[in-house]
């Protein structure tokens, strides 16, 4: 019973990571229709944000110890960092608070990025064959990720949640089922923030005209234009967004999953399958197939399941994409016509 | 498209020509060594295969390299189960990896566009998944198939005993390790280029083309399409086989990550660089892949340094520091940027590059028996 | 009374509310011109997806050469010899003229299906030669190497039309064929369609344009909101009250 | 392509020196040449027309007609590579195409192009997203009640005459100063055309000015003020609607009635 | 012989016998891909072992060396150059980069990697080619076990030892009344470490609750730390490396599993394999877990002091186990060649197999001949409580004596095969 619950909270706590990463992919991809391989990219980079301003907050100043030597002979270096140096307890609180401060730093920066890719490159690409986009697009990746090594090498960057959700929550008291019945606070907090982020876009998108300019547009930019409508300026704000949301999505994730330069890649298939299980252009269905892989995912690897049918865990996630996407042609909730050849 | 005179065997020859020469005009790449040149030849024919699906009927496959991964399983098997000639071995990569291409292809047809593509990625997710961890005892997981001693082969044993050492694999005796290796692969990847020439010039090309252009057309032209993608994908998917069980070939070892997604990404990488629908493409793009894949990889500082001797020490120190980021351990960067270089400023892959100096130079229009030269402007 | 190639039975098809055909009844004999007008929004277009089998009617039969056509798929219908233009092309637009219409040639002589991967194109002369000339036919024949996407709007229909000419249908459907073609270039393609007439195809066409209706058609029925509201010779038509305050307005 | 007939015997149409500053006529276009990649399609046409005029804009399939109206409309290609177009002072041949359609340049193309996967109403709410606004949905599913009956259902699956109903539709909706219709009339029932037209006149009325192409010459000319009759992408004739009916083998060389 | 025609120069004899003045090996490292960085500190312990064999530098390790056959002007006064590659950490990448080294560069000896997955691959290629390889981290029982070869030599340890050693200090540390739940990575190395724990800890008495398997890169181990917190467990035993380690641990934390109580004692966490590199991807969460490991910088042995020093002099950082390993093996080659006085592998093997050697930083070592198993103290550590450095992350709970961690090596199976094979 507990183990149902707790394998449902992982569900849904999976469903909110992959709805929310799939949802950035959903606006380029399935709206603007670019098969966007860098996308996982961004959601790396996001994560490198929060990476990033970590590490600014705890640059410290070095001295030389005057006596004491390391084992191969240099003095041993004595190691202050700044911010505690000069704001004391503020600056401790900071470093605490480094991750959810990092969104801030995250949205501008990434904006930035997004709309400078859409400008710079994707821009060009709107007509072009999905092939050059896919080229294009990946090319971009590897050279965004290899940057990234380059000055933060391959290991994995532990990111501490802020020291009061760093535990987990005893929500079996809460819910009056005993003891045992833990749950990490950061998950809880993520769950939260993921339905947040969504449910803004979808207000943003979903109940605008501005959304349905941009399917309109997507569909037959030529005729929009031709009703007075500036649509390379809309999908470059779509673009941005899409960009901001895979950020946050990364920069939010890093507490439970070490970034390092490679996660853009691990993630970059699981999100293309979210979005077309959901279906093409159908940013609900993005976020439903999200959170029905994510709890059907759970399931599968609870012991009983496994046991029953070894290595389900393995395939779980492709093998219902096989059965939906045979079962309903356009996924989820697919509009007809999009992608479809 | 009418021709004055058959072009075939012009073209057959000097194709030929190229691969058989292959050592020769590769030394000043320092591309001529055996393994590279076998993974020219084999990687050429992987993306060929795969072109007659996307090049033709625009079908994009994610999932092609499973095919990879069973062609060389099966070829393995062959070796461990019955004898170390390679034909049993081909022949059983390329029966499987059909049956195999056969089943998906059957299945994911039914749905066109991203959807396909998915579904294709999928299949071949699931069987990379399966085959690295729950099919261990079929495919020895994460270590890869090999040969070992204990190898049954009984048709070997037939006739000479076991050696106290693994035997390598030949063709009637002849090994095929090496540069014998190699010209055994060319000799196939010819055979392959006339294939799918015949294939891009026949009716058949045409109708997949068509399919490409406009599938709804097809059906009230009296068309069935779907004998014909999937008959275009169980080819591809054969081709695959053929170039899976020629890695065993050369290679006897038969890993998992062969199937990853990665390595389908690969192959569509690899055609789309070279030229999506065009002939000899896919080859090209094959062969710029592995050649960054294998030498860039392999310059470090010392070879930079003997590379820019020339330059005064200042000079030679900011040279190897600013190439350093793009050789060795940043080759990954260096493909990134062809790459993108390449898509933007030569939209159409490599062989549109090509096509745009024959305009420039040869004056001709383009090369005309191109099936899917560019589309050309009105007088 | 000669036999009929295609009879439509009872056809009814809807769309959510809206009725688009009711108790369609029609028979076209074999080798007549049977021409369809009607309103926008009559239902014209969907009666040839109904013949097509691009939509199932929700009830009815289409009867083809005495074979119900109920569950058949439209490559099926077509290689029974039914070819259709349809209102808006419906071509390859990436692929020259010449393979434009050479494809249909091949749907038509080597069914829906047949497996030659190896065959030459090259080989195929007669094909081509055939396709040029039905590309002349129809006044594209200089163009055989240009790009479908390239046409403009007019040529786009000629093409289709040589497509469908080139298949020899036994019954060929027109949907609106002459629609944006100059009164050059329509009474080019009404001579066409008289000459491919005395080769005897049985042809259905839906036609605003009257001059071409009444210079083609032996038959004319006329569809309303989806039912058939007069049937008969060009001249009945002419005369029928209905028809004038329903379609042809005070023009005629 | 077509033979290039010899328009000798024809009034050719005066030298654009002969013609007005075009800044001062309401809606001018000088000598504009435009490709579509390499094929060069608008060989050089010039246009006058005073606020309120219609011109009917004549020609065979590939005359150019199309071309014309798109490079007017500015978008992407035909690409324009000289020549000027001028609207009530404002220049458009530096302008993209959705600021041509802020300056009341509204094209109605010849496929329709109704926006798929939007129902009626979104289609007509489009052209009401950017500024100037002209008419409003009410007054518009007046004048079209074949569309108010079918607002709620996808647009590309209305039939073809109230298709070109939308099309004209979502460019009222608009502020339109230069209203570009291509083959109105084209696949539209007798009784429909009569009801286009009737909407034509109404714009006339409404003192819109207008350039239509269409294959219905006479329907067009009966309606238009001046006509202009392009082939291969030049101008053989330009001059006074009327004329046209009445010269005999101007219409047979060009318009075969 | 295929490859005769090309290199007719010296055929009938073994691939690549240097014939000019200098003497090439192949450091075959992953460059790209997870392990990235790990392959970059093997890199540089290659560079200065080169170094050190041509004697520059201070010579590090050839001081310490209980054999004195190196005498610092190369190998077989050969001067030595070097070649790399790129693993991947992929079978097939490692063996293409291998290849190149043997066919186009002409190295004689393969060493690196830091997968058993490609460390197996490779030594099946040089068992083909009859050049000589030196494992780098490879830390599965197959690798000796039953994929050994005539040609592939490991220095490193594995996961049996990993058990052997673990085991009394979990008793002593843990008692012997626990109930463990691992968690193993589906694949060859995992399950291999999976059942030797498994038989240690059962042989102290311990219950096993469960033994789950989580796909390679799962990212997300949720779903999988769930199931443990009422399963009864008190131990948790993470039979997972690199990434995959870094993450299980990291959320394993998060769920509360370092405070928790069960049945009265605290729940502990079991990392059998750790590196430092990993630690510091775990970051916090490495404080106080236990696991082994095949050397640290913290040793205080001259050996290892040495390594530290010139290693710490040359990059200005401590070298980690990889580095450790993998310097020692180009070392343990080098001396092969010059007590054998001769390149031909046969005899490089022979003078390798059963070689008994000191003051590499592992205490007394022997290569037994019978698996090509290097056999030598091992160590348990536990994460760094109170670091004094970022690199002072692990602390030696206990050094393992050889005798402790040594077993037969008929249990695995395989056979190395011969070693005069095809010629070049
Ligand atoms: N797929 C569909 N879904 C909903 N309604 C449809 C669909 N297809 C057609 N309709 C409706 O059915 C009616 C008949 O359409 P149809 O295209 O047959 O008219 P038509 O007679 O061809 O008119 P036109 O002469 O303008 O082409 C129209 O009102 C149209 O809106
Ligand atoms: N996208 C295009 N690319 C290349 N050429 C084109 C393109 N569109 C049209 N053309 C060519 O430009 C010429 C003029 O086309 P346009 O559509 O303007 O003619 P039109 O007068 O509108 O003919 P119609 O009355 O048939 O619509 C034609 O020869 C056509 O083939
Ligand atoms: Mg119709
Ligand atoms: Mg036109």
């Amino acid at each position: 019973m507990d183990a149902i619950l707790l394998q449902f909270l992982n569900g849904l706590d999976k469903g909110g990571a992959y709805a929310l990463i799939a949802l950035g992919l959903t606006l380029v991809f399935g709206t603007l229709g670019v098969v966007n391989f860098a996308h996982g990219a961004l959601f790396m980079l996001g994560a490198f944000c929060a990476v990033t301003f970590n590490k600014l907050l705890s640059l410290e100043k070095v001295v030389a110890h005057p006596t004491e030597k390391t084992a191969w002979g240099t003095p041993v270096e004595i190691r202050t960092p700044y911010v505690e140096a000069w704001l004391g307890d503020f600056g401790a609180f900071l470093v605490n608070y480094s991750v959810p401060f990092s969104i801030i730093v995250a949205i501008p920066v990434m904006l930035v990025i997004g709309i400078v890719m859409e400008r710079g490159l994707i821009k060009h690409f709107y007509k072009r064959p999905h092939a050059d986009q896919i080229l294009v697009t990946f090319g971009l990746a590897i050279v965004l990720q290899e940057i990234i090594k380059h000055y933060f090498g391959a290991n994995p960057i532990p990111q501490a949640a802020p020291a009061v959700v760093a535990g987990s929550a005893d929500i079996g008291a809460w819910l009056g089922l005993g003891d045992g019945l833990v749950y990490p606070w950061w998950r809880l907090v993520y769950f939260g923030f993921a339905a947040a982020v969504i449910a803004a876009v979808f207000a943003f998108l979903q109940f605008t005209t501005y959304g349905m300019v941009v399917r309109a547009g997507m569909r037959d930019s030529e005729t929009v234009g031709l009703l007075g409508i500036n649509i390379q300026k809309r999908f470059t704000v779509v673009f941005g967004i899409a960009a901001v949301v895979a950020g946050l999505a990364g920069v939010m994730y890093t507490p439970i999953l070490p970034p390092d330069y490679h996660m853009g890649m691990d993630f970059l298939v699981l999100s293309f399958v979210v979005v077309v299980v959901g279906g093409m252009g159908s940013l609900p269905g993005a976020v439903l197939a999200g959170f029905l892989l994510g709890i059907l995912q759970s399931f599968a690897s609870m012991n009983a399941v496994m046991s029953i049918f070894p290595g389900i865990n393995q395939i779980i996630i492709y093998l219902v994409a096989v059965v939906i996407l045979l079962t309903m042609p356009r996924g989820l909730l697919g509009r007809e016509g999009v992608m479809e050849e | 498209m009418k021709q004055m005179f058959n072009r075939e065997p012009f073209a057959l020859a000097a194709f030929s020509l190229v691969i058989l020469l292959m050592p020769i005009w590769l030394t000043p790449f320092g591309a001529n060594y055996p393994d590279l040149l076998q993974k020219f030849a084999i990687f050429a024919i992987f993306a060929m295969g795969f072109n007659i699906l996307f090049g033709l009927t625009g079908y994009l496959s994610f999932g092609h390299a499973a095919f990879l991964g069973v062609g060389s399983y099966a070829a393995v098997w062959s070796f461990k189960l019955f004898t170390m000639n390679v034909l049993p071995a081909i022949f059983f990569g390329v029966a499987f990896a059909g049956l195999f291409a056969l089943v998906i292809g059957y299945v994911s047809l039914r749905r066109s566009g991203i959807y396909f593509s998915i579904l294709t990625l999928a299949f071949a997710q699931m069987s990379y998944s399966l085959a690295y961890s729950v099919l261990t005892p079929i495919t020895n997981g994460e270590t890869g198939l090999q040969l070992t001693l204990q190898d049954p082969r009984i048709l070997d044993r037939l006739t000479t005993e076991a050696g106290d050492g693994l035997p390598s694999t030949t063709l009637f005796g002849l090994s095929m390790s090496g540069y014998s290796g190699f010209y055994f692969c060319a000799v196939v990847l010819i055979i392959c280029f006339f294939i799918t020439r015949r294939i891009f010039n026949s009716p058949f090309g045409l109708t997949l083309r068509g399919i490409k252009s406009n599938q709804n057309r097809m059906g009230y032209t009296g068309f069935n399409t779907r004998p014909y993608t999937l008959t275009a994908f169980v080819i591809s998917g054969m081709f695959a086989g053929l170039a899976g069980s020629l890695m065993a070939v050369t290679d006897p070892l038969a890993g998992a990550e062969r199937m990853q997604w990665t390595a389908s990404g690969e192959v569509v990488l690899m055609t789309i660089l070279g030229g999506v629908g065009t002939l000899v493409g896919p080859m090209i793009g094959a062969w710029v892949i592995k050649y960054f894949e294998n030498i860039f990889s392999s310059f470090n500082k010392a070879t930079l340094e003997n590379f820019y001797s020339f330059l005064p020490e200042s000079l030679q120190e900011i040279a190897v520091s600013v190439s350093g980021l793009f050789v060795g351990e940043g080759w990954h960067l260096t493909l990134g940027v062809l790459f993108m270089l390449i898509v933007i400023f030569l939209p159409g892959g490599i062989m549109e590059g090509w096509r745009l100096l024959l305009r420039r130079f040869g004056g001709g229009s383009g090369n005309k028996s191109e099936p899917a030269a560019v589309a050309q402007p009105a007088e | 009374m000669t036999n009929s190639v295609l009879h439509v039975a009872d056809v009814h098809k809807s769309f959510g509310g809206l009725r688009a055909l009711s108790d369609v009844d029609l028979n076209v004999e074999e080798g007549t011109t049977h021409a369809i007008i009607g309103p926008n929004g009559a239902g014209k277009s969907t009666l040839l997806n109904v013949c097509v089998g691009r939509i199932k009617p929700d009830s009815g039969h289409v009867v083809f050469n005495g074979e119900v056509l109920d569950n058949h798929t439209p490559d099926e219908i077509n290689q029974l010899g039914v070819s259709r233009v349809f209102q808006t092309p419906e071509i390859f637009p990436d692929l020259t003229l010449l393979d434009n219409v050479m494809i249909p040639a091949f749907a038509s002589r080597d069914g829906s299906f047949k497996l030659r991967p190896f065959a030459k194109l090259r080989h195929e002369a007669a094909v081509r030669d055939e396709a040029e000339k039905t590309l002349a036919d129809v006044g594209l024949g200089v163009m055989a190497e240009r790009e479908a996407a390239s046409l403009s709007r007019g040529d786009k229909r000629r093409l289709e039309l040589a497509m469908c000419l080139i298949q020899h249908p036994k019954l060929l459907l027109l949907d609106e064929p002459t629609a944006g073609m100059s009164r050059h270039d329509t009474n080019r393609t009404v001579d066409l369609l008289k000459t491919i007439k005395e080769r005897g195809m049985t042809k259905v066409i839906i036609e605003h344009d009257m001059h071409v209706v009444f210079s083609l058609a032996d038959r004319i029925s006329v569809l309303a909101q989806g039912r058939i509201i007069a049937s008969g010779t060009p001249d009945e038509i002419k005369g029928n009250p209905k028809v004038q305050e329903a379609y042809l307005g005070g023009a005629h | 392509m077509l033979k290039k007939t010899d328009a000798s015997d024809l009034q050719v149409a005066e030298p654009d020196s002969a013609r007005p500053d075009p800044r001062d006529s309401f809606f001018a276009v000088r000598d504009i040449h435009a490709y579509y990649g390499e094929s060069y399609i608008v060989q050089g046409i010039s246009l006058d027309l005073n606020e309120g005029e219609i011109l009917a804009l004549l020609g065979r399939n590939g005359a150019g007609k199309t071309s014309t109206l798109r490079t007017i409309a500015r978008v992407d290609d035909p690409q324009l590579r000289t020549g000027e177009i001028w609207l009530g002072g404002e220049s458009l041949h530096d302008k993209q195409s959705y600021q041509a359609a802020q300056l009341g340049v509204q094209l109605v193309p010849e496929d329709r192009r109704i926006i798929g996967g939007l129902t009626v109403e979104e289609n007509l709410m489009l052209s009401q997203v950017a500024e100037p606004l002209g008419w409003e949905l009410e007054r518009i599913y007046e004048h079209f009640p074949r569309l108010a009956e079918r607002r709620a259902q996808m647009g590309t699956t209305l039939s073809g005459g109230e298709q070109q109903m939308l099309a004209v539709a979502r460019a009222l909706a608009r502020d339109v100063k230069l209203l570009l219709l291509d083959e109105p009339y084209e696949g539209l029932a007798p009784v429909i055309v009569q009801e286009i037209e009737k909407i034509v006149r109404q714009i006339k009325e409404l003192g819109i000015t207008t350039i239509i192409v269409e294959q219905n010459a006479v329907a067009a000319l009966k309606l238009a003020d001046k006509a202009v009759i392009v082939d291969m992408g030049e101008v053989v004739y330009s001059g006074i609607a009327q004329d046209v009916l009445n010269d005999e083998d101007l219409r047979n060389e060009y318009l075969a009635i | 012989a295929p490859l005769s025609f090309v290199r007719g120069a010296h055929a009938e004899s073994f691939c690549n016998m240097p014939t000019g003045s200098t003497v090439t090996l192949g450091f075959n490292v992953p460059q790209s891909g997870p392990y990235a960085d790990e392959g970059a500190d093997e890199l540089r312990a290659y560079q200065l072992a080169v170094k050190h064999l041509n004697g520059e530098g201070d010579g590090g390790l050839l001081n310490t060396f209980s054999s004195k056959a190196l005498k610092g002007n190369g190998i077989l006064g050969k001067k030595v150059e070097f070649v790399t590659g790129d693993t991947q950490t992929k079978s097939d990448a490692a063996r293409a980069s291998a290849k190149r080294m043997i066919e186009k560069d002409g190295a004689i000896m393969i060493t690196g990697g830091s997968s058993s997955g490609v460390a197996v691959a490779v030594q099946g290629l040089c068992q083909e080619m009859g050049v000589i390889f030196m494992a780098g981290l490879t830390h599965s029982n197959d690798t000796t076990g039953k994929d050994k070869k005539r040609f592939g030599f490991r220095h490193f340890f594995n996961a049996y030892q990993s058990g052997l050693a673990l085991g009394p200090i979990l008793a002593d540390q843990l008692g012997t009344d626990r109930t463990a739940y691992h968690l193993t990575a589906d694949y060859n190395w995992g399950w291999t470490q999976e059942e030797s724990i498994k038989n240690t800890t059962e042989g102290l008495g311990w219950q096993t609750a469960n033994a789950v398997r989580t796909p390679l890169g799962a990212g997300d181990f949720s779903q999988y730390l769930t199931p443990v917190l009422n399963s009864g467990a008190d131990v948790l035993v993470l039979n997972h490396y690199g990434k995959d380690m870094v993450n299980s641990l990291t959320q394993a934390v998060q769920f509360g599993m370092r405070e928790k109580q069960v049945n009265g004692k605290d729940f502990q966490i079991v990392v059998p394999l750790f590196s430092r590199l990993m630690a510091q991807g775990a970051g916090e969460n490495i404080k106080g877990i236990l696991g082994t490991t095949n050397w640290n910088w913290s040793l205080q042995d001259e050996g290892s002091q040495a390594f530290v020093k010139s290693f710490g002099q040359e990059y200005g950082f401590p070298p980690s186990q990889a580095a450790q390993t993998c310097y020692v093996q180009a070392l343990l080659y080098a001396d092969a060649c010059e007590r054998a006085g001769s390149f031909e592998p046969p005899a490089v093997i022979e003078a390798l197999e059963g070689f008994e050697f000191d003051g590499m930083g592992n205490g007394s070592t022997l290569y037994r001949a019978a698996d090509h198993q290097c056999f030598k103290e091992v160590l348990v550590v536990k994460g760094n409580e109170a670091p004094s450095s970022q690199f002072d992350l692990l602390e030696v709970v206990k050094i393992v004596p050889r005798d402790q961690v040594t077993y037969d090596a008929s249990i695995f199976g395989g056979d190395l095969g011969p070693s005069d094979v095809r010629k070049c």
